[in-house]
């Protein structure tokens, strides 16, 4: 009985120390862990493969730094996938502090793809194959508005150059010039989307969501309001997985495989010692 | 009048909007467009709401010397040094995200670093409440956290070394049950939404103005 | 109530041939007849006037990605003669395309095809105007829903206003709440209250205010310390009000202290932090968290819990009940929140509007059982040939479906 | 050079943050307040860059965007909302800022309506509509309905009601438990991403 009257009155500092070396050893140690690749996950990389070469792909940058660990290996799976299918992307974003993400995402496909050219035809150029749009306030409103005439919202890019000097947005006028959009996700711009762009004018969605967003997403799914979802970090990696371009998703998940363990343990032995205390006192 | 024009102009937008969604012949179309447009514009001032009384208070702090005051200095030198490296950044190149700016540098090695740690120290505190306070004290709680405990093993790869059904049985739970009543929860939400909206256009719901 | 669902099935039956018939209609006449890639062309349905909708059948050649087949040009022009310019273009696998043009103006089409082999032209089609329609039929649905949505709900409000005694089910969390306040007292510990990080003007905030009126009552009758930590000033001043008045009715005014209900902080973590040293020095018996909760519940409930104090909690912030759930005594789940005011408080606009969603959730859950019936038995009979219900069962469902 | 230093910012920023967790403390403070001061300007920033100039500098004086004369000048409305939601900043006109809310508000509204009918109502309505093939289709239809009859309040929870209730709850906490987990989830996938961080760009320890 005192082992556990001790153990519940064990000073925080020490839970968070050993939830610190579940993440730190296995990041040192660099174990790796087979992933096994979840249907939502098989049907958001079937929505990008099924369609045809050169189509246009959207991509919104609906997240910031505090979900950036979680979704950022999933725009970088994804760009590496449209590129590799000679897909248009046009990217733009609903949270001005993640925008950046977006950008940097974007220069590092980029700049790696172009690296490995080996000739011009192979290599990817700002405006004919991708554009950056950047963001507009509006949320729901932006998203119908779109829905009639890009222009309206974005007349320019997100360097002020006119979209209609971007050869890649001069047939873009509506969401019947988008072949799919990729919303990545933190908050309730995802159901936004699907609720304003997708019902309202069938435009096709696939979304990749942070692991609070991810659950809420799945009767979308069943419904067919969405093609395809991307989970959590999990989700990042089995995306990673079917590109055979392992990254930050598919090494996180030997740290977050320890870390849930210590967590359940951690469960376990609190209500142990909840129910011990419990019958003592009874 | 300090709320009768308010409640107008809600009621006559939302009308619009409404109708509009039904009618798309001229000049009903273009119409709705505009007010979407002109909502984007507006919502945008939003953002700057909190600057101003931010700002203030913070310079009184300073003026007050008040108790914690240094760190209003810190808030208040952060806030202008950022300004100006972003207005240097507008002004040379037009592009707030030319990743090689001032601007940008503050954001990868300040904003990015303090906001994703922030949220990282929830994962802490996770892990004290998992110890000291999540408990199956009822039903309920001790079949959210069976759940849980599935989930958590079947979505990592250990969860497969451990069992090979797991995955298959989280991605079930995910799909079958967990969605059923996420339905049933959001057609809710929906339908609370849907009166919330409705109450706001006829006027009948106000607190948006207090 | 089941005649007005049987009305709603009988009208959604109808309107679904209705939606059929309002579906695209190619001007048939004007059209010739036909050419090598089926090439039709039409006014795009159901918009202002701003498109016309061009389809093809797939050329043969169509497969095996950019390198065989480019794509389809698309050329329009003013005259059947031409001039013929290319307006758009289609990638290789689409068979269809909408031309963005001005209303009224006449148009002609022919669509190009573009292969590895060479160049193909489709005859002309056309003529073609983009018109604009008074309705779009392919919302009628939600045209039907939302008439019969408002009308419901303001039935309910007008009812509720006229003082009907609407019935509400009494919220199980609502005894829980004697129950701590009873414990508290007997134990001689204070009572903690947070509103969370809501605003006055979330839902939510209005629906905690009426709880914590009943809290506050049950305070002042046993004499019990109520303690409300805020983090919005404005929902301090009301929290403030609301203590006064509930302690003055019993006639206890002498027992409110205005600095019990008192501001904290607006910083999240900060208040969190705030709320947690307040309970661990004033070792409240119990802590009602109620109201819109972001991350800092699971601080607050964790600090709670280890005093061993009964916590009720209740929030519409989805994300944030599993953690109250495994963390406190009891919990009001999104929407009990709001019938929980409504028990306490019958406010004519909220009691009202929960009464219109309660009878749409009574037709959804008897059309549901119904209409999974009458599925099942369709795929049934369907087995055996005869796939009428089946049918009947399928419109009905494809009813619902929007774009 | 620049980048190093950088690296080094962001990895006493992070551990700052992180010293939270010994006990409140001035580093803590220091850095959650360089947030607070940082972003509100971003706020500024991205105001004019991406709203103030493109939506209404841009096409009002250099008529970027917009057709005709009376589409510039239009954009006078919207600007002079805007100008009214910081009215707020104003104490004696402050309730003037009302109109702009009103405007927003309006117009949230009325998409909210539709939206939620279009978007979530009928199409989770049709997802529902399932035949009673297979033991998943009527856990489903069951859960659905449970659920719904939980979140009934017109009728006392007795007999039959009471069962489809309990029923719901199971249903509901199936659902919470999995949110739970996959939160869970996340809140760890934040932390590998700063110790990988503070590990592999700024320590050099992992290659």
């Amino acid at each position: 009985m005192k082992f556990f009257e001790k153990l519940a009155s064990i000073d925080r500092r020490i839970i968070y120390l050993l939830l610190a070396l579940a993440v730190v050893v296995p990041i040192l140690l660099k174990l790796v862990l087979p992933i096994t690749v979840s249907e939502p996950v098989k049907s958001a990389y079937a929505a990008i493969d099924g369609l045809s070469d050169g189509s246009v792909v959207m991509v919104s940058i609906d997240y910031d730094a505090s979900s950036a660990p979680e979704v950022q290996p999933m725009l970088l799976s994804v760009l590496r996938h449209c590129f590799a299918k000679k897909h248009k992307v046009v990217m733009l974003g609903q949270w001005p502090l993640g925008l950046p993400f977006g950008e940097i995402g974007m220069t590092t496909v980029v700049d790696e793809i172009n690296r490995a050219a080996q000739s011009p035809a192979d290599s990817i150029r700002y405006g004919a194959n991708y554009v950056n749009l950047g963001y507009r306030p509006g949320y729901r409103a932006l998203m119908v508005g779109l829905g009639r005439e890009f222009r309206d919202f974005f007349a320019t890019d997100y360097r002020s150059a006119p979209v209609d000097s971007l050869p890649l947005m001069r047939p873009i006028h509506n969401y019947n010039d988008i072949d799919l959009l990729v919303g990545l996700e933190a908050g309730q711009a995802g159901d936004e989307w699907i609720q304003y762009a997708g019902a309202r004018y069938g435009l096709q969605i696939v979304i990749g969501a942070t692991g609070v967003v991810a659950p809420d997403m799945f009767h979308y799914m069943q419904a067919r309001q969405i093609k395809g979802l991307i989970g959590g970090l999990q989700g990042a990696a089995e995306y990673e997985t079917l590109m055979q371009h392992p990254g930050t998703g598919t090494a996180g998940m030997v740290p977050q495989s320890w870390a849930h363990l210590l967590l359940l343990a951690f469960i376990v032995l609190g209500n142990v010692g909840y129910f011990v205390m419990r019958r003592k006192k009874a | 009048m300090k709320k009768e024009i308010p409640l107008a102009i809600t009621f006559l937008t939302g009308v619009i909007i409404v109708v509009t969604f039904f009618i798309p012949h001229q000049p009903l179309g273009g119409m709705q467009q505009r007010l979407l447009i002109w909502y984007s514009i507006v919502l945008g001032f939003t953002l700057l709401l909190g600057v101003d009384s931010l700002l203030r208070s913070n310079l009184q702090k300073i003026m007050r010397r008040a108790p914690g005051w240094p760190y209003a200095v810190v808030v208040v030198a952060g806030f202008l040094a950022t300004l100006a490296a972003g207005i240097h950044t507008w002004a040379t190149t037009k592009d707030l995200l030319s990743l090689g700016s001032s601007f940008m540098y503050i954001y990868t090695y300040m904003i990015v670093p303090l906001q994703a740690t922030m949220f990282a120290l929830l994962a802490f505190f996770i892990a004290s409440a998992a110890y000291r306070a999540f408990r199956a004290r009822t039903l309920e709680a001790t079949l959210l956290l069976v759940t849980a405990a599935i989930v958590m093993l079947g979505r990592v790869p250990v969860g497969a070394e451990i069992w090979d059904k797991l995955p298959g049985l989280q991605d079930w739970i995910m799909e079958i049950p967990q969605m059923a009543a996420k339905r049933g929860i959001f057609i809710g939400v929906a339908l609370g939404t849907i009166a919330m909206s409705l109450r706001v256009i006829l006027g009948l719901e106000r607190t948006y103005l207090s | 109530m089941s005649h007005i669902f049987i009305a709603l099935v009988t009208l959604a039956l109808a309107a679904a041939p209705v939606r059929a018939a309002g579906a695209p209609a190619a001007p048939a006449p004007a059209a010739p007849a036909f050419f090598a890639a089926g090439l039709t062309a039409a006014d795009a349905p159901n918009d202002e006037g701003r498109a016309i909708d061009l389809s093809w059948t797939k050329a043969p050649g169509d497969t095996g990605g950019a390198a065989v087949f480019r794509g389809y040009q698309i050329l329009r022009a003013e005259q059947a003669e031409g001039p013929f310019a290319e307006v758009g273009f289609a990638i290789g696998g689409k068979t269809s395309f909408r031309d963005n043009v001005a209303e009224g103006a006449v148009h002609y089409y022919r669509v190009r095809q573009l292969s590895a082999a060479g160049a193909a032209e489709s005859e002309t089609v056309g003529p073609v105007r983009a018109a604009a329609q008074w309705f779009d039929a392919s919302r009628l649905n939600v045209l039907i829903v939302t008439v019969l949505l408002a009308f419901l709900l303001i039935w309910y409000i007008e009812r509720a206003k006229k003082g009907e005694e609407l019935f509400i089910r009494k919220i199980q969390g609502l005894d829980a709440i004697d129950e701590a306040v009873g414990r508290s007292t007997e134990l001689g510990k204070p009572i903690l209250y947070s509103f969370g990080l809501g605003e006055i003007r979330d839902i939510v905030t209005v629906a905690s205010l009426a709880i914590l009126r009943q809290v506050a009552t049950k305070c002042a009758q046993h004499g019990t310390e109520l303690l409300v930590p805020n983090w919005d000033p404005l929902v301090m001043a009301a929290a403030q009000e609301t203590v006064q008045q509930a302690y003055s009715e019993p006639g206890r005014p002498d027992l409110y202290k205005e600095g019990n209900v008192s501001f904290l902080t607006t910083d999240q973590f900060g208040y969190a932090a705030g709320v947690d040293g307040m309970m661990l020095r004033q070792k409240p018996g119990a802590v009602f968290l109620l109201g819109y909760f972001y991350a800092e519940a699971l601080l607050m409930s964790e600090t709670g819990h280890s005093i061993g104090a009964i916590q009720i909690a209740g929030t519409t912030a989805i994300t944030q009940l599993p953690f109250f759930i495994a963390s406190c005594d009891y919990t009001l789940i999104g929407e009990e929140m709001l019938a929980a005011s409504c028990y306490l408080k019958r406010d004519p606009q909220m009691l009202g509007s929960l009464k219109g969603e309660d009878f749409v959730k009574a037709a959804l859950i008897i059309g549901f059982a119904a209409l999974a019936v009458t599925g099942t038995v369709g795929v049934v009979l369907s087995r055996g040939g005869h796939g009428g219900l089946a049918s009947v069962f399928q419109a009905i469902k494809d009813w619902f479906v929007t774009a | 050079m620049m980048h190093i230093i950088g690296t080094w910012i962001a990895a006493g920023l992070t551990l700052a943050i992180f010293s939270f967790l010994y006990k409140d403390n001035p580093f803590y403070k220091f850095a959650e307040h360089l947030y607070v001061g940082v972003s509100a300007a971003f706020a500024i920033l991205y105001t004019w860059a991406f709203d103030v100039w493109p939506m209404l500098v841009e096409p009002m004086f250099y008529g970027r965007g917009a057709a005709s004369a009376a589409d510039r000048w239009i954009l006078l409305v919207p600007m002079l909302f805007g100008l009214l939601m910081l009215s707020r900043w104003f104490p004696k006109i402050g309730w003037l800022s009302r109109w702009a809310i009103a405007l927003t508000v309006g117009i949230a509204a009325g998409l909210g309506i539709t939206g939620q009918i279009q978007g979530i109502l009928l199409p989770q309505v049709a997802g529902t509509l399932v035949p009673l093939t297979s033991l998943d289709n009527v856990l489903m239809v069951v859960g659905v309905i449970s659920t719904l009859v939980y979140f009934y309040f017109s009728i006392a929870q007795k007999g039959a009601v009471k069962v489809g209730s309990r029923l719901g709850m199971i249903f509901i906490m199936v659902a919470f438990g999995a949110s739970f987990g996959y939160t869970v989830m996340a809140r760890i996938s934040l932390l590998i991403g700063r110790l990988y961080f503070l590990a592999y760009d700024w320590l050099h320890l992992v290659r």
